[in-house]
């Protein structure tokens, strides 16, 4: 846990926190007894075996689910008044564009909802498409690019309205690697840049360990947090720093917290 | 247009199985007659006489063309004796009627995915509704609106009709397109915190667009067998629904596959319309691919 | 001008040629009414019709007005512009009928919708069941048409002598091929074709005043139409709005309608009243009325139209 | 009038208990997933019964429910000869023959888009035929018993589910015939494996559908000729007679029938189509 | 027609390969000039960006799609033929298992075609769930599992009518490193002890290189081949082989393959 020497309150702050899904063959323990905070500006990646209740858990902080035990608050608010004060942006396992809009109709649609004027809409909606790298691409439909190029317009989508905190679930799971490495460094200048507070859920631990201050690894059944491992790289991370001994040795540590995890399953 | 010959080629075997058909039901009467005149016939005089009766069980094929053909141009299409005049009349029932019954369809489908209470209790209802067989409550409906205090136009009596039927696919095709959204899709607006007025139009209703449109083709043809219905008893005056019962009451069976084939060209060729729109809206949308 | 609404009992045809008559001739102009016709059909039943307020009078056959003012609706017959019944069985000769004898075993087409009474009566007169089995009849409901006597799914059907009987004759079956029964001959005739008003409404002057004017000119129309048939037909064919009917056809009907109608100048008589009841008096298990009814008809409007 | 009145306020309570009742956690139940739409029934009932009460409405315009349950209990036997004669004669005998036909006639034209192409406009436009057109014509093919009924009823459901099925016929994912093609399955196979499984919720579809049109070609049929029992018979008569209580009873026992033959189905769906998502939404 | 001669014909060959997709918007060159021979036993892994190809061209030797240029033959005959004679598993890009079985009854579905016993068939679901640690799970249907789950379950699918050759479509892109380190080893060994001949896609370099004797480096628009890289590893190979120098060097090699393909996209 980390200590609070900053002047604002933790942006999110979880405690004792437990999620269970009644489900017809009985409760499934989503998340059982995790406690942790998240400061302004942190960079936290969520691993762990399938199922270990990550996506629980960033659908929590998103007041997608409702926990059933312990407290959670987002910006010193509980979820649900965070979320009708927009406060945070959202990156779906699943691209999820709405078929029948075009990209730039996708990217628009939180901007429509949240009130942006014409001219802002369009502005934004061009400057979020040539940070993913589609330009040209606002008029097609989502069914008309790749699985790839559709991941990245969802993730437009969320950095349109330019919301404090960003959740991503599992945002690149669908790329290839070098495309996959070309936009964890535009991530992270975007994090430096603007000092959002990210939530990211990830199956690859170099991309963990390129991209967070803190790494959260998780085990399941129940879903529960084992380890926090914070960073020791620097803030300014050329994408060769995988190759130094630090970055190895981090990798390891995370490695190796999977690795008791996974004892009992699998 | 790859349909085109597979088509004609299950129409040309409709025809021949027809024939066949007029030949065998209609030899009966041919033997019967030749009987009761005490004459031998030959099978090939019994054939030739079976395509040319004036009051097949079944007339053939040919019959059947030349009444619609004498229906439409034998006369000015204004006459009462025109096809396209009746045809005209159950047109514009249908149409009000189908208009009628869509937007209740709508609106009652807006209200059960809104509304539990409403889900809960509409629905079987609704389903318990179209079990009432509508020929026997038509011509209450008639009466009853027709006569004071309502008095409504026969046009609006059978439009009631009409849009008794129309509704129900409707309501089927839509509550089931406004809750086709997936979960993620419905979690996504959640995120952004929108209001339900902005998730019914922004989500649902264009999720909805393609059961919609199904549903308008089967409710159109709904809609014209409940005018045609209706047209039984508010009167028998006009419209291809009483045309097909006036050529019943005479026995006139060229005279109701005359009728009847106006009624399902009229039916299929609102079908036709609806997906021509469906085309083009779909487009639009981006969704027909 | 007064309104006046008549409902008919059928589809526009020579049965009702003195309405159209009476209309077309400006009859009903001359007594300063504006006449509505409403054409029936198999579904309207005029009774309902009425009840609902749709019509002010209608063309109703006696059984099935007696059977609604059983009912609770009070109908009464103002002015019986028909003296004789029309209705018969008509079988062909093939079957094996060739007296009421004959019908034991066979299948029989009824018109039911109110108009199965004088049926229902005349069998149980003969004593024969209508429940089917080698004693009784097998009674189908007759369509709109003839087909079930020409497709041979029933030994007899019931015909209007004015009417389907000449359909039959159409199709191509020559009279000597056919064996009818009349209701009349036998002696089970109900009335036709008169007219009624709701009870209540008698009571108001105006109204009586209206319907004292409208049977007047109808009757006027009825008599023309005796004199003029072709041309009474040529208009009834004027009024038809399907188009689907043939002049043939309805100068025909106009023939036979004539005599009918020949015989009453309107006003009921009480003896053609008193045997219809008896003989629906006598309607088997299930008899269509269970009583004698009372103010079923009255001569208050022909008494005032005729004089 | 005070009738009419508190009937519209007997409505407005029920509703109102409706959606509170909606509202609560026991809603998921099953006993509340029925109590709510019988309330929404009784209310419906009650309403009417104040209408007609309190506006005077005469019994052969539209008579009360009280008078018509009055009717339906007296009549028992003649109710039940027309249930026998009318659903079971003639629509479900019309229905499983109509509905086997169909399904096998989709698998048979399956093989053939050339078949598929033609076949399916053209019955597009058969199914456009109104009944009311078509059931004079089959009294007078098969007869005015229960047979000529059925046969409307075959003509009504088979495009529906013959459309239903061709479709869900198509409805693989390419990923899954893909699959099939891989093991070099025979096209029985293929069938009976994969795409017969994945055709039933649009089967089921098709068969729902049909189940309403089954009940209304049925009764319909019996008004162009009929022995003199069935329900169109005797709603058709009643009319005639101004019994409309009668008349009501019928519709009552329709609607009744109605509703138990689609839930019936309904069922077979659930148990059938069990893995399909929109079964599993619901538990 | 199998190889009775000993050394015997190539298992696929390919020469001059090329398949163009007709699409409404114009020709698509999924693939073009392909030109490749695998010989039995080997394990090739295909990488590549997003739509090089990989897919297209291991759909091709399972005859799935029909080249439209070049020759193809599997077992020295034409594809149909192989698959007729059902010389090949496939496991796809997606699970695809058929909903309304469970997941011993997905298992069975091959062996049922294929005609296999009643009890041969229990014993080799039983065989195949186990090595895939899916024990327990035969009687769930498939959407009771997790994607992960339902992944190993498809794995165990296409290996339980034990063909020849193994066709695999990124058959670990779903799951968790841990598990897929151990599916990788677990793979390796069945080849190892079976001598099966295995295709395989996948989107992460670091599996390529631990798994494969051949990488083909495909590149895209059109899709085509830009580099075979033979790997020098031994076949035995610890998990921890990946840290040996001669691991990393072949990894960089495939990285700047890759790096090449991409010059001209995103
Ligand atoms: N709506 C739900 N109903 C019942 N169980 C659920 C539901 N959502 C998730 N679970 C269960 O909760 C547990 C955690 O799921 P979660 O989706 O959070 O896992 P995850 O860590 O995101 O896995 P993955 O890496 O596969 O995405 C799993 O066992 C899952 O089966
Ligand atoms: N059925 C098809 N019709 C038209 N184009 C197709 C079809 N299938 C594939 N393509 C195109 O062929 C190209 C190669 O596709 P393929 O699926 O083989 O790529 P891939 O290398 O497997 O990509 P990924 O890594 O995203 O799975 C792509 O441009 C794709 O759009
Ligand atoms: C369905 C039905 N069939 C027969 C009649 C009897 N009917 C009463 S008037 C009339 C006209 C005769 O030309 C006929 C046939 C009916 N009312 N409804
Ligand atoms: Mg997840
Ligand atoms: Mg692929």
């Amino acid at each position: 846990m980390k200590d609070t020497n900053a002047i604002a309150a933790p942006v999110i702050e979880a405690r004792g926190l437990g999620l269970t899904f009644e489900t017809a063959d009985g409760p499934v323990h989503a998340l059982k007894d995790v406690t942790l905070t998240v400061e302004k500006g942190d960079f936290v990646s969520f691993i762990g075996p399938s199922g270990c209740g990550k996506t629980t858990f960033l659908r929590a902080i998103a007041a997608l689910e409702h926990p059933t035990e312990g407290t959670l608050t987002v910006n010193g608010m509980d979820p649900d008044a965070a979320r009708r004060a927009r406060a945070y942006g959202y990156v779906f396992q699943a691209a999820g564009l709405y078929p029948w809009r075009t990209i730039a109709g996708n990217i628009k649609l939180p901007l429509e909802i949240m009130g942006f004027s014409r001219a802002e809409q369009e502005e934004r909606a061009r400057k979020v498409l040539s940070l993913v790298d589609l330009e040209g691409f606002g008029r097609k439909f989502p069914w008309q690019l790749s699985g790839g190029m559709q991941q990245r317009a969802s993730i437009a989508r969320a950095l349109a309205f330019d919301a404090d905190i960003l959740l991503m679930d599992e945002p690149f799971g669908a790329l290839d690697e070098i495309v996959r490495d070309r936009l964890n460094e535009e991530l992270l200048k975007l994090w430096a840049r603007t000092e959002k507070t990210i939530g990211f859920v990830t199956h690859s631990i170099p991309e963990a360990v390129y991209l967070s201050t803190r790494i959260v690894v998780m085990s399941p059944r129940p879903g529960r947090i084992t380890d926090v491992i914070e960073s020791t790289l620097p803030k300014e991370r050329p994408l060769d720093i995988r190759d130094s001994a630090e970055f190895i040795a981090i990798a390891h540590r995370v490695r190796e917290g999977l690795r008791s995890g996974h004892g009992d399953e699998v | 247009m790859r349909s085109v010959l597979p088509i004609l080629t299950v129409l040309a075997a409709i025809v021949a199985v027809w024939y066949a058909g007029a030949v065998w039901l209609n030899s009966q009467w041919s033997y019967d007659q030749a009987a009761r005149a005490g004459v031998e016939v030959t099978f090939g005089e019994v054939v030739s006489d079976t395509l040319k009766q004036d009051r097949p069980v079944l007339p053939a094929p040919h019959q059947v063309a030349e009444g619609l053909w004498t229906g439409v141009t034998g006369q000015k299409v204004t006459s009462k004796r025109s096809l396209v005049y009746h045809g005209w009349i159950t047109f514009r029932a249908t149409l009000l009627g189908f208009a009628i019954g869509t937007g209740l369809g709508i609106l009652l489908a807006v209200g059960i995915v809104h509304d539990r209470a409403m889900d809960m209790s509409v629905m079987p209802w609704a389903i318990a509704s179209q079990t009432v067989p509508i020929l026997a409550i038509a011509p209450m409906v008639i009466v009853v609106l027709g006569g004071p205090p309502l008095n409504l136009p026969p046009l609006i009596a059978k439009a009631v009709i009409a849009a008794y039927l129309t509704f129900f696919p409707v309501v089927v095709g839509m509550v089931k397109g406004l809750r086709s959204p997936e979960g993620a899709q419905l979690d996504l607006l959640k995120t952004y915190s929108a209001s339900r007025s902005q998730t019914f139009w922004k989500l649902r209703l264009p999720a909805s667009m393609p059961y919609l449109f199904a549903s308008l083709k089967v409710a159109v043809a709904a809609a014209v067998v409940g005018t045609i219905v209706a047209e039984l008893p508010s009167g028998a005056v006009a419209g291809l629904g009483a045309r097909l019962l006036q050529g019943s009451y005479y026995g006139q069976t060229v005279q109701i596959w005359a009728a009847l084939f106006a009624a399902a060209t009229l039916a299929a060729g609102l079908v036709v319309l609806i997906g021509l729109i469906e085309r083009a809206t779909l487009a639009r949308m981006g969704m027909a691919r | 001008a007064d309104d006046v609404t008549l409902q008919l009992k059928w589809v526009t045809q020579a049965q009702f040629a003195g309405y159209f008559v009476a209309k077309d001739q400006g009859f009903y102009e001359e007594e300063d009414l504006n006449v509505t016709i409403l054409p029936g059909g198999p579904d309207i039943a005029p009774t309902q019709v009425i009840a609902g307020g749709g019509a002010d009078v209608t063309v109703e056959w006696m059984p099935a007005a007696l059977a609604a003012r059983e009912k609770g609706l009070p109908l009464v017959n103002i002015a019986q512009p028909f003296k004789s019944s029309g209705m018969m069985l008509t079988c062909l000769k093939e079957n094996g009928v060739a007296s009421p004898e004959d019908f034991k075993g066979k299948t029989l087409g009824v018109w039911f919708f109110g108009n199965e009474y004088p049926f229902l009566s005349w069998m149980a007169h003969l004593g024969i069941p209508t429940e089917g089995g080698a004693d009784g009849v097998e009674v189908l409901k007759q369509g709109f048409n003839v087909d079930p006597l020409l497709q041979k799914q029933a030994a007899c059907i019931s015909t209007m002598t004015y009417n389907e009987y000449w359909q039959v004759i159409d199709a191509g079956i020559s009279p000597d091929d056919l064996v009818t029964f009349k209701y009349q001959d036998e002696g089970v005739a109900t009335m036709e074709d008169g007219l009624y008003v709701l009870e209540d409404k008698l009571a108001d002057p105006e109204f009586e005043d209206k319907m004292v004017r409208f049977v007047r000119a109808s009757m006027k129309g009825w008599k023309w139409a005796e004199e003029n048939p072709d041309e009474a037909a040529m208009i009834v064919l004027e009024n038809d709005e399907t188009g689907a009917q043939t002049e043939n056809h309805q100068k025909r009907m106009m023939g036979e309608i004539a005599k009918l109608t020949a015989g009453s100048n309107g006003a009921l008589d009480p003896a053609d009243y008193e045997r219809t009841v008896a003989t629906l008096l006598a309607g088997g298990s299930d008899p269509v009325i269970s009583k004698e009814p009372e103010g079923a008809w009255t001569h208050q409007i022909t008494d005032k139209a005729l004089q | 009038m005070s009738w009419f009145w508190g009937a519209v306020l007997f409505w407005l309570a029920a509703w109102a208990f409706n959606a509170w009742l909606a509202r609560q956690p026991v809603a998921a139940t099953r006993a509340v997933g029925l109590f709510v739409p019988a309330l929404f029934g009784v209310t419906l009932l009650v309403l009417w019964e104040g209408i007609v009460r309190g506006l005077n409405v005469p019994g052969v315009i539209l008579p009360a429910p009280s008078a018509i349950w009055g009717t339906i209990k007296a009549s028992v036997p003649v109710l039940w000869g027309d249930f026998v004669q009318t659903i079971l004669k003639g629509a479900l005998s019309g229905y499983v023959i109509g509905c086997g036909a169909a399904i096998l006639t989709a698998i048979a034209i399956d093989r053939s888009p050339f078949l598929q192409r033609g076949l399916l406009p053209v019955g597009n436009f058969v199914a456009a035929l109104p009944i009311v057109g078509i059931a004079p014509i089959l009294v007078m093919w098969f007869g005015f018993d229960w047979q000529s009924k059925a046969a409307v009823v075959v003509v009504m459901v088979f495009f529906p589910v013959l459309v239903n099925t061709v479709a869900g016929l198509a409805a693989t994912e390419r990923m899954q015939r893909d699959l099939m093609a891989t093991y070099s399955a025979s096209y029985v196979q293929t069938l009976l494996k994969l795409r017969l499984p994945a055709a039933m919720p649009f089967i089921f579809n098709g068969l729902k559908i049909a189940t309403t049109l089954a009940l209304i070609g049925a009764i319909v049929a019996e008004f162009f000729g009929s022995p003199i029992r069935g329900m169109g018979f005797r709603i058709s008569t009643a009319v005639g007679q101004l019994a409309l209580d009668m008349v009501w009873a019928e519709i009552a026992v329709a609607a009744l029938a109605g509703s138990a033959f689609y839930g019936l189905v309904a069922a077979a769906e659930k148990a059938v189509t069990f893995w399909h998502p929109s079964q599993r939404g619901r538990q």
